[in-house]
């Protein structure tokens, strides 16, 4: 049982919408070009002792939240799973303060507290990333109560095994009954941990699921940019004008193993070897040159993306860890 | 405020004070919405606490929902992590396993793991407790399952006007709140709180006595009080303390008791292994052993909770059985402080 | 907004199978009957304060359980509700083991511990009725492992709202991708408690989301004996043929409010009224006599069943009620 | 048994005397089957514990599923209900909440509720304790939520040995059984088990002493042990107790400990409030008060579980600071029973 190509589907839904510029793409490839460092130094630095715990990189999802922020605005919502840094990188953290987090220092975005999994980024509108598969779903659904009365949209980013849990089913319904301003992205990786999708998913049709509960969906190819970003638009519309949630399956594929200590020997190396012919970055880099972006101006973001990493990684790994006696731990907000 | 008053002035149902508590914060604060399973329908859910709700404050602010726990915590949760101040109901506190990971393991965490960026003020309000026939799916009393959650705060009132004034205070608590009423209290009636809120995590004293400290919650406080007028009559002064919340845990205004009284009975509706009575019996004999002569807990028995009359009364705790433990453990001959 | 009219859908799977004779059907009939007059005479002895608690009456149902257990073998496994008397009654408890039980007393099928909500009876393949809804759907679910190993098919009777619960999803996407032999009966009768289903129910299509799970399912006219059982009987088929799970939406009305305390009048009378007309006892009577079977016979069955629920409630009112003291509880087994 | 021993003879890995008890009840009875997230997979779950038993036992008896906890809980009970012995694998301890409704509401009512027809033999094994980095949704100890739910078992082995005969009675017990393995004792070697099982609800003292009884269970015993080894440099004699189970909690053993040490401390991983530590003081206040000389307790503090190993590694207990605090509590002038 291996994972099927990603498949496109013409999105009935989205209308003619005014696309961004070419200028825009540029800046968003950077950012995946931010994510896709983020996760190669969180790498080496796992492997050097500096990261604690455990790790779940993205790289190869970058296009996915990349793709769907491009269509929210900065005070929109989101939330993300222990596979979250590109999410909260996508949705605004800074690469040092995101980078601090996981190295358990003070200056990281949650104090060194939360580490790899369970990231939160009010400011920027991140309402969490959750440790507990499917969690995110929950975050996501309600954070859409307030933005269905403030006019903001909100976002779950969960992976295909999180479809087989509780929250999946009783949120989803939840949203469609209350016609709640929320976008459900499934990141199908076709795979949960070891396990592939399609051997604990019935019916193989993670979208269709959506449409048992009467809620338009899509299916996406997650490693192009701009078909996520359309998708997206289409939802973040349907969103705001009070027509309710939509779900979007992105198909994708990490690259890494699930975490850390996992070599991922389950996955034929053929598969891999089609999918890392897609890496969402090569599609994204060939489509800004076929548009008439310059070489030199890729050249010039991905530099520039490299820098701002490498000098998020030094700063990191300057700060200092937290000092739980300077700095007393409440239970409760006082 | 409301049109249901209990009919002599002053007099406060409990399930009256509950809606009124709700009635006022949606009108004080916008950010209050409350929703739940059929609490928007005219009944005002299956114990009749919020008729009338629904017709006041729209659908926008009061609504029925699917039965589906954990997308209510869900819900609950990220709506509170974004500014709102959600109430919602679990129509019975046994069903309080379903939402559980959501409360634990999200809302409990806001604050603390976020580095204190923000944290989530949700109101889960409950009906537990037995008594009622319900049998053993609709009859547990769930505080104990989340005393140990750092982060949640665990309130039980046994009065009107505590319920009033606490639930008030769990609503603008910029923390998540379990908020457990016992069924058997809905219909009872008290006077008016004495002030619009009454803080969350304050014991109270609610009858003074020298010789032995009783310490309860919720439907139990009842019956100490009860069981305290009998046992006056034995010439046995009995302090009764409300613990009103289970986390956090007043330990000082029960060790400050002990103090004076010297013994310690905690009456828990509930098992005693694994039961917050024993906890505080721990508390107690950690920081305050050398004040205790003798201290000891009326609890249930280790199963389920039984259905059949015959058997339920038996298993829960009553004035009677906590009469009846007081003179079987300190003996007719109690030397008392007179 | 109010419930529709049962439809009814040709099983697109059901094959031609041997029909019981007239016989069967008339047996079945004798066992509504029980299930209506049990019914009746909870209501009653609950107005008398010889119930306690709370109890959930299934008058108007009768045909769901009794046409599905027709196409049952006794040991099959079975798991029913808080709205469970007609389950565990279609199952084979002893009309007199359940009287007692809802009495309270020491010869109820489960000595008076479980009272209404509650009920076991294991000797009958009743592995539970549960007061948490949905709670069935895995008690049937987990049984069908056995199941599969015995040969023998499960069934999980639940309401429409159980629909939207955790365990409806878990368990049916759980219970497809093993391929487990079990069916999930769907009483749909348009109401949870007092909030109608398609209020709460995104896409308001209940089976349909068995189809997104790869479940084959049907929609039954749940006021029919026949109906019910001819799609029961195909289920069972596929169950035991080792073609897994089937799910049945059987639609349906119950005639009291939702528990003791409804008066029910969120439902509108013509509504009522409509499925009253639609009574399965008198849909089934009419058949009855419609296929040859004589006014006689089925008089004889119906006084037969009275009588047996009298006797039943009688020898029930006069059981001793249970003595903690006698026989002592213990935590666990031994 | 098992391919995977440890590499001098007689030391058991605490991961493979897991691994070897499920495989011998496997081979033995035929009722038993095995399935998680993961299990079957190459790797044998996430903590590499059961790896190879897909192969030998076949897809019938050791399967994958997929990330559903309550379905995974109810399927269990399902078949344990019918006749089978189901172990599942919940991954980490943290996700307990998730399938709680079943196993609280479901499995652990069976026996009584049914008056008594039939129970559900099901075993949870899962990864439970910080330490690992694994921050506040990877490392809680879920013992102390189900301590109160009569009619469940919660077992928490501290060495190879123990898990191998506690996880073996537990598979073969008629109750479920919640079996909390510590993430970090799955590399730890021990003897094999002198018993084939080792029956659930005997504590054990693990060293005997006679000036303080540590009370402690799961990895906290070893702890306790190392810390009793530093203190017995100071003069004190130190008595360990595991209590191996949290319910059946055996107090009989605490209260004979403490009745000749006279000195008890409860050593948890977890919060003081609301956890099973302040519980057993109580048992012991009830029921052995006047052998009483100083009772208390090291615990977390009040809050998740921090991240940062500067943040986690005071958070948690060890044996250093189980030393410093008797240290502190006792004075170095603590009269011992020398
Ligand atoms: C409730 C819960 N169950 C199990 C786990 C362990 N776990 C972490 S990630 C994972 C696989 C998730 O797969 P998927 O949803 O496809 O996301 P992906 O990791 O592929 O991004 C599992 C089982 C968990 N964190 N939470
Ligand atoms: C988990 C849970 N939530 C809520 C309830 C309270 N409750 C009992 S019956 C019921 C309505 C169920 O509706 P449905 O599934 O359609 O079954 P019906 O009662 O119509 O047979 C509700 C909400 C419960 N018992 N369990
Ligand atoms: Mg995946
Ligand atoms: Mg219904």
């Amino acid at each position: 049982m291996s994972a099927p190509e990603a498949r496109r589907v013409e999105s009935p839904t989205a209308p003619e919408r005014g696309e961004p510029a070419a200028r825009d793409y540029l800046d968003a490839y950077a950012r995946m070009v931010v994510i896709r460092e983020f996760e190669q130094t969180i790498h080496r630095l796992f492997l050097k002792g500096e990261v604690h715990g455990t790790t779940h990189l993205s790289a190869g999802q970058e296009a996915i939240p990349v793709g769907v922020c491009m269509a929210l605005a900065p005070d929109d919502y989101a939330s993300g799973t222990y596979r979250g840094h590109g999410h909260a990188l996508a949705k605004g953290t800074a690469p040092e303060a995101l980078a601090a987090e996981m190295l358990g220092r003070a200056t990281g975005v949650c104090g060194g507290r939360a580490g790899s999994m369970n990231v939160v980024d009010l400011e920027h509108g991140l309402v969490g990333c959750f440790g507990i598969v499917g969690g995110s779903i929950a975050a996501a659904t309600g954070a859409a109560l307030s933005g269905k009365r403030e006019g903001r949209v909100s976002v779950a980013f969960f992976g295909d095994g999180a479809t087989n849990q509780a929250y999946f089913h009783e949120c989803l319904n939840f949203a469609k009954v209350l016609e709640l301003p929320v976008i459900f992205v499934c990141e199908n990786n076709f795979y949960g941990e070891f396990t592939p999708m399609l051997r604990v998913t019935g019916g193989g049709e993670i979208a269709a699921r959506a449409g048992a509960y009467g809620i338009p969906f899509e299916v996406v190819d997650g490693n192009d940019l701009w078909a996520v970003r359309a998708a997206a638009a289409g939802a973040v519309e349907r969103a705001r004008s009070g027509a309710g949630p939509t779900m979007l399956e992105c198909q994708t594929y990490r690259h890494f193993g699930h975490s850390k200590s996992d070599p991922a020997r389950y996955r034929p190396s053929e598969e891999l070897e089609r999918w890392l012919e897609r890496d969402p970055l090569t599609v994204a880099r060939r489509r800004l040159l076929a548009e008439g972006v310059s070489e030199a101006d890729v050249e010039a973001v991905e530099t520039e993306a490299q820098g701002e990493m490498e000098r998020a990684a030094e700063a990191a790994l300057a700060a200092p860890y937290p000092d739980p006696h300077e700095r007393p731990a409440t239970e409760f907000k006082p | 405020m409301s049109a249901e008053r209990g009919s002599s002035p002053g007099q406060l149902e409990f399930r009256v004070a509950i809606r009124d508590a709700i009635a006022e914060e949606l009108e004080r604060d916008p950010s209050v919405v409350f929703f739940g399973e059929d609490v928007a329908a005219e009944q005002g859910g299956v114990f009749a606490v919020t008729p009338g709700l629904a017709e006041r404050f729209g659908a926008d602010r009061v609504f029925d929902t699917p039965i589906s726990e954990l997308a209510l915590a869900g819900a609950a949760f990220g709506a509170a992590a974004t500014g709102m101040r959600p109430v919602i109901e679990i129509m019975f506190g046994d069903f309080m396993a379903l939402p559980m990971d959501s409360l634990v393991n999200q809302a409990a965490k806001l604050w603390y793991v976020s580095g204190e960026q923000g944290s989530a003020p949700l109101v889960v309000r409950s009906a537990v407790g037995a008594g009622g026939r319900f049998g053993a799916m609709h009859s547990q009393s769930p505080g104990t399952w989340f005393q140990g959650i750092p982060g949640i705060k665990v309130v039980a009132p046994s009065s009107p006007g505590d319920a009033k004034g606490l639930l008030k205070a769990a609503i603008r608590d910029d923390n998540p709140v379990l908020f457990l009423e016992h069924k058997r209290l809905y219909s009872i009636k008290g006077p008016e709180p004495e002030h619009e809120v009454l803080p969350i995590g304050e014991a109270a004293v609610v009858r003074e006595g020298r010789d032995l400290t009783i310490v309860s919650i919720s439907k139990g406080v009842r019956d100490a009080l009860q069981a305290a007028d009998t046992l006056a009559g034995d010439g046995l002064d009995v302090e009764v303390v409300d613990l009103r919340s289970l986390r956090p845990l007043d330990s000082a205004t029960v060790l400050a008791s002990v103090a004076r009284t010297n013994r310690l009975l905690a009456v828990e509706e509930g098992p005693r292994t694994g039961g917050w009575a024993t906890g505080l019996l721990g508390v107690v004999s950690e920081r305050g052993l050398h004040d205790l002569d003798d201290a000891w807990i009326v609890a249930t028995e280790e199963t389920p909770i039984p259905y059949s009359p015959t058997l339920e009364d038996p298993f829960l705790p009553s004035a009677e059985t906590i009469v009846e433990s007081v003179r079987g453990r300190l003996g007719t001959g109690v030397e008392t402080a007179a």
